[in-house]
Formats: structure tokens, C-alpha cells, sequence
């Protein structure tokens, strides 16, 4: 039950999928209460970070996460580049000269990645950003390890508690972000963010399933 | 979707090719990364200024490169902050030894991808100093969220502060006048219609025929309030009641008046929605000494307005005044 | 109707109060008749140059008065001819006694206008020239009808002509300079959107969403034909080929591109539209040595684009390069 | 059967109720094949003259005429104002000092009206003008006359041949004004300014049928 640099390269490939596909419902979302772009910067990104498949395929994990982080970093702009690229880029820190990657290893390298969009956009739990999404997920992640779950269950109550905290930026009034311009009027909409940190746990789960 | 483009994801590159057919004598464009560069760039001892933002909002910034303003601009996607590297490598370009200012419009993206910049720049040995401009008040202001909005104050910080680096002042000093356009610049805007993101291809939002949208920043985004269409001398009460309420100075102080228009919008109307914000000013006591009227700081092809008040005092009005000679704005050369 | 204006009734009246408010180093306005005049007119000596047509074309004309280009400036009602009053009384006030320029747009209303108050002057004394700038190849030019419309060229006139007179050039002389303008000035327009004349509160022609018009005027009039929405670089190729196939010049001259915003298109288009035009006219030989991008000659808040070119000789260039100061031009002061 | 000076203003206001009648429509005829400004061309120029009928009430024909074509030159602007303006100012050249006009009278100031038209706009028949309805309307008032007509009865043939003018104007291809630049596609839409020229003779007709 490890994930592999194979499987980590699937997980990436995957993401970048979910995201091609969802490129018009994430800028529908950032249309709603930001500016309309969401989908085309997360989507060029991943686009790009595909480009480099062939230079990351005979990489350890640390190096590739490191890669997609610059990438993104280059390619995404907006607060979606430096956050993600943040998240990748500390996540591949925690992971440096790995070949595989245990339950363990994961719940490493994600805090590392979360505590780095933490650290760079000071957006706490509430203020209806991808953290909304990220940190329930984690501590999702983190229980069901304690609780003696196996990967493939942990990563899915993961992604579950991703997709729950999601819907739940919907209510919320937004405090940081392009979203919080609008005040008040940025309740009752889903935060693009949130819905994009879903999509990237999602795709964990569903490629690292049978790891 | 209506406008003269090719294909969406060509637009930033082509506008800058067209650039720099258009401007061989004022700027260079480098490509991957991007970013105008001020033709004789490293200016030796002078302070480098720099600035950038998302693509949207021409001519601001890449159209404010030249002599007397910026030294470099670096343009992202369309409304999407540029990158680290390519704020990193236009502040080597500009950096004649004396620092780069790097003038940051306050959004969340713009601030994050600046200060990886500014760290990485300052690892290279490069001394650089960051203002955030965040004049919208439209937007309220909190310790707990990402504050105002940077807009057209953003202009006017360029123009003083590019100024006051061709006259060789120190980056701190220069910084320090990016700073009272900080302090003291105030705006707000209005929209008509909506624009029109190239890559997604329908209006960011719906606007009937009688609405309107008041308190809207520059990229597309919903305002503070929508209401029925009004004439524009109550349009311009709108936009300047809260300006003027908020405003750190008072009557008898002298003042630029800045009236832009959102892209869609033309001067014919931004000299009808002057009229009356001259008028509102002057009611006040404020005294307009110096003024900007045109589509400066734009939403692709939005139709409305912004409007800008920004206190100046006499060094500013020097700096105003002083040469400029960028693609966008010119005088004096 | 979208506008950011009070009464229709209003428009030239506030827009006119607007421009007095925001320039009054540069122009005074007179109301009743109305022209825009230059603060220090008659200028002794100097040739006065005057031009004047419809409004809605903002800046032009009344934003192009100042030092180095007009004198004075009639505006009409929103895309109507002024009258012979406005024209003789602005004559009278521009007569340095060396004469004045009309430069009139090729129009029935604008020629016969023009020819009235230029006959009033001359029984007055005053000498007055005046040429009829025909430039839009969109419209076929033939003996038996009104000819070419009068369009882009205008700006440039404008320009050179002024600089002309500000050197102390006789009458003759600054409308040699002219009338090359009129000879060598070729242009043509397209438009993405109708725009709506105030006063008729609805758009003057329907567009669909999906088809933009070819060879459209600056007044909403109708184009050559509609057609189904093309990449930009496609429609600068069917504005630049007729205007190629009609120039009087050829591969290794030296002219000015002048590419135009309508009033609703946002300088990111113009950019990308230069760089074709740019391309095309390199193309085919002809050596790209001065530009103007921008909003200069607008039909209210219409979107679309008009490309202008024109044949530069070594006396122009100079004239080109020499300092202007209003409101809609500036530089070299 | 004269037409008095109180005649002619009573024309005058008439025609200036016609054109604030059918502004919108002169305006809708000018949009399809010029610039949308016909109607509101006349229709200021002939408030303005309105606002001068106090000072008009106790002139000769020919002051009252020559002062409608010198607030017309200066209130109306575009092609329209120069072509009323001096069809006015003619006709009033033609009837100075006179305080009613016989029908001669009429058919000779409205020829000198039609001839400075003409010189003025150099149109011929056929370019799809005012001269389209000017014309053939001049022509049935004077043959009218020859033929013994009585006043009313001329200047009803008079009215008629205007309109039938106005209509003929449609399938013409304009070679004159603003239309001209259409071309082709000037075809299939009747002119603006035959059709005010056509008022102005039905305002004529309708208030001295019974002079
Ligand atoms: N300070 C922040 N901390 C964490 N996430 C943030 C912050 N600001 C914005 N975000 C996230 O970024 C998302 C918007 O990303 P994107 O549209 O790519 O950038 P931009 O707002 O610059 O257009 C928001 O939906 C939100 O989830
Ligand atoms: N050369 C001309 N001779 C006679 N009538 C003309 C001429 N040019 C234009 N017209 C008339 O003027 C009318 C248009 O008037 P108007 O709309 O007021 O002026 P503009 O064309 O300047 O907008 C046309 O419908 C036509 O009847
Ligand atoms: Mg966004
Ligand atoms: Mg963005
Ligand atoms: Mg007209
Ligand atoms: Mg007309």
C-alpha cells in the first residue's frame, strides 16, 4: 500500500484531466464572484506542468512535486499560481528523493503543502478560500490513518471531507480573495478554490485507489 | 463575442508584438517570460520602476513604459497577475544599481506573485521595495480581508514616481512618493455593461439594458450595488459622495482630478462625467489643479467610469508636470 | 440606451462646459454660437486653422485645439454639421491676419456649411482656404456623386497643419500642406457594434451578435457590406486592400499608419490590429516611419476600427515630429 | 384668393407641427440610409423658429421668409440647413416687401426657392434628394396654374406630385448626400429629405386650401 513516483505522475495527469474538463465550470464559478478566470489559469497550468511529463517521468517524488510547483508558479498567475505552486513546491520538499510514498509520507507532505498556502495567502478556515476545502480534508486524511484505515479508504474520506467543505464555502461570506470585494454579496456562491483543491483530492483518490 | 482579436489565447501576445512594432524607439518586448522593457533599460543609477498586473487594462501598465514613468512592465494573462519570474527578470533588466520599485495593485494574486519576486530579486543582491496601491473605496477596508482594491490611483503612482526616479531621487525616496499617492488617492467606478473575457467568451455578468452596476473594480467583477440607470450628474454624486467622504484632506487642498473611462466608453461622455465632478470638488473646497481625462486604466471593452481624486502637494505637482514619454501619456518631450 | 449623459438635448452643451472646466491653459469655450478656441487666439501673424463638423467624434475637433494644431474647432450637434454662424464667428475670432484654414470634411452638409461661412468671411475681408478632406475608400468616388467621405486623414491634417502655421508658414503654404494630406491620405473603417445617437435612443443600424460591417462612415451610417465576424488579422486584410490597391505611392515610400478605436474598442484590439496593418504595409514595401494608435476620430460609442495610411515626405515628418499641446494630442511640450 | 402674411405663418407653424410629428420618422428614414439625424435636424430648426414668431407677426412675406432661412442656416446644421435654409431665404428674396402672395407669386418664390436648392446641393432628378419632390411638385403647381386651377386645387396637385416625388425616391440609387456612400444598398428606402420637402408642401396645401 505505497504510492508510487508512477502512480504520484498518474495523480498529476489525472488532475490535469479533471481540470481540462472543469475549465468552464471553475470560471463559471470565478465569474460569480471573481473575475472569470479560474478555469483558463488552472487549466493552462496543468497544461504546461503536462508539457514536462517527459522531463519528470524518471524523477524521485520530491523532485516532481517541485516541478509542478514551478510550473505553476510560472504559468498560473493570479492567487491560483503562487498558492498551488506554494502547495507543490513544500509538498515536494517533504518528499525529496522518494520513489514512493507511504499513507504516512502523504499526510507528510500535504500538511507541508497546506501550512505553505497558509503561510503565503493568511486565509484561516471561514474566509471561504481553498483552505475551506484543504483543511477539513486533511484532518479527514489524518484521522482515518489513526483510525487504522488503509490508503484507499483514507484517501476517499479525504476527498469526501474536500467535497463537504467545498459546499460548505457556499453560505460563506467571503474575507479574502478577489471574492472578498464583494462583501455580503458573495454568499450563496461556491468559492472556485475550494472546488479546485477538491478536484486535486479527488483525483488522489480515484488514481491512488488501488495503490 | 465582438471583438478584434484572433484567437483568445493569442490576445496578450499579439497586442505585444503590436507594441512593439508600434513603439521601437520607447520600448522593447521580451517574450517568455513577458515584459516591455524601457528601451535603454538598465538606466545606469537610476532607481528602476516597475509594475504589472493582469492584460485588460491597456494602456496601463505596458503603455506607461518609457522615459518619466515605468521602466518595466510585466503582463499577465488576461485580469491574471503575471508570474514571479517574469517580475524577476524585468527587475534585472531595469536594475541600474540603485533598487527597483515595484508598484503593486492590491489583489491577492498581485501580492503573492510580487513578493516571491521581490524575495528572489533580493537573494540575487538586488535592493527592491514594494508599495501596494489599494485606492478603491468601493471596496471596505478590514484588518480581516484582503482590503481595497489597487486602481486608478495605480496611474498616477506611476506617472510621479517614474518622475521622480528620471530626476535621480534615491528608491526610497522615490518609494516614499509612491507611498503619499498611497496615503492620499482615492476612487471609485461604475459600470455600464460587463466585458468580455477573451478565453471564456460571454459577458463576466448580466446587466439589463436599465441597470447599471456601482462600485465595480477592473476585471469584470460584480459591484458594490446594481440599480436602474441614472443620469450621469447623479452618477458622478455616486461615485464621488464616498470618495469625498473619505478622503484624509480638506477643503483648500489642491487636488488631480482623474476621470477614466472603462475601455467601451468614449471621451464625448468622460467629459460630461468631468463637468460634473469638477463641480462636486470645487463645492467642496477642493481646488483642481491638475487633471486626467481618458481611458487610462480599462476593463477590455467595459463601457463606464472611474473616478480618481488624489491630493497633491508641490513636489507632486512637479513631478506631475515633469516629462513624460511613454506610448500611453506624453508630454514635455 | 447606455450612456453617461444627462438630457440628450445636453450632450455638446455639458461635454463643451466639461472641456472649458478641464482645459483652460489650452481653450476657452464660446457657447452661442458654439466653437472651442484657442486661450491665446487670434495668434498675430500666424495663420488661423480651423476645423469643425459633427460631435461625437471625440477627441476630434475640439480636443485638437491648442498650440501646434487648431485654432479653433466648431462642434455640431452629435453627427451634424455646425453652421455658418459658428464657422464665421470662430474665423473672426482666429484671423491673426494672415488668413485662416477651414478644413472641411467631405460631406454635403459640411461643404456647404463651410462654403457659406467661408463666403462670409472673404466679404468681410478675411482670406479663407479651404480643403475637403475625402479620404474613405470604402466609398466609391465618382464626379456624379458626393465622393469619398471624409474620415482618418482629418487627424493628420489637423496636425501637420497646425504645425505649419505655428512655424509662420503663409496661407498658401499651410494648405499645400493640406491638400497633400488630402492627396496622400487613404483610409477605410469596419464596425463590431452600431452606436446610438442620442437623441434616437436606439442603435442607428442592428448588428447581429455574430456579423460586424465593412466600410462603415463615423456616423453609424450604414458600411460597404455586412458579413459574418472575421479574426482580426482577416479584417485588417479587407481594410488594408482596398486602401493599397488606391494609393498613389508605392513600394519604398515612407508613410504614417494611423490605426483608429471607434469609441468602443479598447486599445489591447488596436494593438493587435496595428500589428497586422503594420505587417501587411511592410509587406508590400511601404516603410512604416511615424504611427498614431488610439481613439482619435470616434462615432460616439460604436466598436470598430479604422485603418488610416498616409504618405510621408521629409517636410511632413518634421511637421509630424513638432510639438503639439491640447487636450486629445500632445508631446514636444 | 391670396395667400396673406398670416397665411404664411400659420404655414410655417404648421409645417413646424409636421416635422415634431414625424421627427421619429424622418429620423428612421435617415438611419437607414444616412446618420439618423434628419428628423431631429428639422425639428430643432423649426422650434427655433418658432421661438421667433413674435418678432415675425407684423413683417411682410418676404422678412418673415428671409428670417425662417437665417434660423434654419443657423439652428439646423448637417446638408438639411443649408438646403431649407437658403429654399427660404430665396423665396424671401423673391417676395420682399409683400404682405400676400397670389398663386404667381407662390409658383415664382418657390421656383427661386427650388433654383438656390439646386445651385447650392447640385442635385439633379434622379440622385434621390428633396429635388425629387421639389421638382415635380414645382412642375404640377405651375401646370396647374396654366391649366386655370384655383388656388387650393394647385397647390393640392402641388402636394400630391411632392409625395408621389417622395415615394418615387425609393428604388433610386442615390448619387447625392450622405446616402450616396450606400450605393447600391441606397436602393429600396425612401429619402428623408423628400419626404420633409413633401411636408413642408402638404402643410401648404392643407392650411391655404381655403385662403
Ligand atoms: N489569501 C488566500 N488564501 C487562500 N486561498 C485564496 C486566497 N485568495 C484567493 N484564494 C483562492 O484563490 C481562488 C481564486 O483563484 P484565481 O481565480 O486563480 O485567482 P484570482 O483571484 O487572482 O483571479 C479563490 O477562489 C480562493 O479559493
Ligand atoms: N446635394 C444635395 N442636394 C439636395 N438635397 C440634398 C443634397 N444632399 C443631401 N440632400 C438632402 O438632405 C437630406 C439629408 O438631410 P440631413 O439628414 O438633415 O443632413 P445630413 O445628411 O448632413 O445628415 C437628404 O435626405 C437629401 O434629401
Ligand atoms: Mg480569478
Ligand atoms: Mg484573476
Ligand atoms: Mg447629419
Ligand atoms: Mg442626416
Amino acid at each position: 500500500m505505497v504510492i508510487t513516483r508512477d502512480k504520484v505522475l498518474d495523480w498529476i495527469k489525472r488532475y490535469a484531466d479533471l481540470l481540462a474538463e472543469n475549465r468552464d465550470y471553475l470560471t463559471q464559478l470565478d465569474a460569480a464572484i471573481g473575475d472569470a478566470d479560474h478555469g483558463a489559469n488552472m487549466d493552462r497550468g496543468f497544461k504546461a506542468v503536462l508539457s514536462k511529463m517527459p522531463e519528470m517521468a524518471d524523477k524521485d517524488i520530491g523532485t516532481i512535486l517541485k516541478t509542478v510547483g514551478m510550473t505553476l508558479l510560472a504559468t498560473v498567475g493570479g492567487a491560483g499560481g503562487p498558492l498551488y505552486g506554494t502547495l507543490f513546491l513544500q509538498a515536494g520538499m517533504k518528499t525529496t528523493g522518494k520513489m514512493e510514498m507511504t499513507l504516512e509520507d502523504w499526510i507528510n507532505a500535504l500538511e507541508a503543502g497546506i501550512t505553505g498556502v497558509k503561510n503565503r495567502g493568511k486565509a484561516e478556515l471561514g474566509d471561504k478560500t481553498m483552505i475551506d476545502a484543504l483543511v477539513p480534508a486533511w484532518n479527514a486524511l489524518k484521522q482515518a490513518a489513526e483510525n487504522g484505515s488503509n490508503l484507499g479508504e483514507a484517501l476517499e474520506r479525504c476527498a469526501r471531507a474536500a467535497e463537504e467543505g467545498m459546499k460548505a464555502t457556499i453560505p460563506l461570506v467571503a474575507r479574502k480573495g478577489r471574492a472578498s470585494y464583494l462583501g455580503e454579496r458573495s454568499a450563496g456562491h461556491q468559492d472556485p478554490g475550494a472546488t479546485s483543491s477538491y478536484l486535486m483530492l479527488r483525483a488522489a483518490a480515484d488514481v491512488w485507489r488501488d495503490a | 463575442m465582438k471583438k478584434l482579436i484572433n484567437k483568445p489565447e493569442d490576445v496578450v501576445r499579439e497586442e505585444l508584438e503590436g507594441m512593439a512594432l508600434a513603439h521601437p524607439d520607447l520600448i522593447r518586448v521580451h517574450f517568455d517570460p513577458n515584459y516591455v522593457v524601457r528601451v535603454d533599460a538598465p538606466v545606469k543609477g537610476k532607481v528602476g520602476v516597475l509594475s504589472g498586473g493582469g492584460s485588460g487594462h491597456e494602456p496601463m501598465h505596458g503603455g506607461f513604459v518609457g522615459i518619466g514613468m515605468l521602466d518595466a512592465a510585466c503582463p499577465g494573462a488576461v485580469f491574471t497577475s503575471p508570474t514571479p519570474d517574469q517580475m524577476l527578470e524585468a527587475t534585472r533588466a531595469i536594475n541600474g544599481g540603485a533598487g527597483v520599485l515595484h508598484i503593486v495593485k492590491n489583489y491577492t494574486g498581485d501580492i503573492m506573485n510580487f513578493e516571491m519576486a521581490a524575495d528572489l530579486a533580493r537573494a540575487e543582491g538586488i535592493e527592491v521595495e514594494s508599495v501596494v496601491i489599494d485606492d478603491d473605496v468601493a471596496v471596505k477596508d478590514s484588518l480581516y480581508t484582503a482590503g481595497r482594491r489597487g486602481v486608478g490611483s495605480t496611474v498616477l503612482a506611476e506617472k510621479l514616481c517614474g518622475a521622480a526616479a528620471e530626476q535621480g531621487r534615491s528608491l526610497k525616496e522615490v518609494a516614499d512618493v509612491c507611498r503619499k499617492v498611497k496615503d492620499w488617492g482615492r476612487s471609485m467606478g461604475m459600470a455600464l455593461t460587463s466585458c468580455t473575457v477573451p478565453h471564456v467568451g460571454r459577458p463576466t455578468f448580466d446587466l439589463p439594458e436599465d441597470e447599471m452596476e456601482i462600485g465595480i473594480g477592473i476585471h469584470g467583477e460584480p459591484g458594490r450595488t446594481r440599480m436602474k440607470l441614472k443620469p450621469a450628474d447623479e452618477i458622478v454624486e455616486m461615485l464621488m459622495e464616498p470618495i469625498i467622504n473619505d478622503i484624509p484632506y480638506k477643503a483648500g487642498d489642491e487636488v488631480l482630478l482623474f476621470v477614466n473611462g472603462m475601455g467601451g466608453t468614449p471621451l464625448i461622455e468622460l467629459y460630461i462625467v468631468y463637468r460634473k465632478a469638477h463641480q462636486i470638488a470645487t463645492k467642496h473646497g477642493l481646488k483642481v489643479v491638475r487633471n486626467l481625462i481618458g481611458s487610462y486604466i480599462t476593463s477590455l471593452e467595459m463601457a463606464g467610469t472611474s473616478i480618481t481624486l488624489l491630493k497633491m502637494d508641490e513636489d507632486m505637482i512637479k513631478l506631475w508636470d515633469a516629462p513624460v514619454k511613454t506610448p500611453g501619456l506624453r508630454w514635455g518631450m
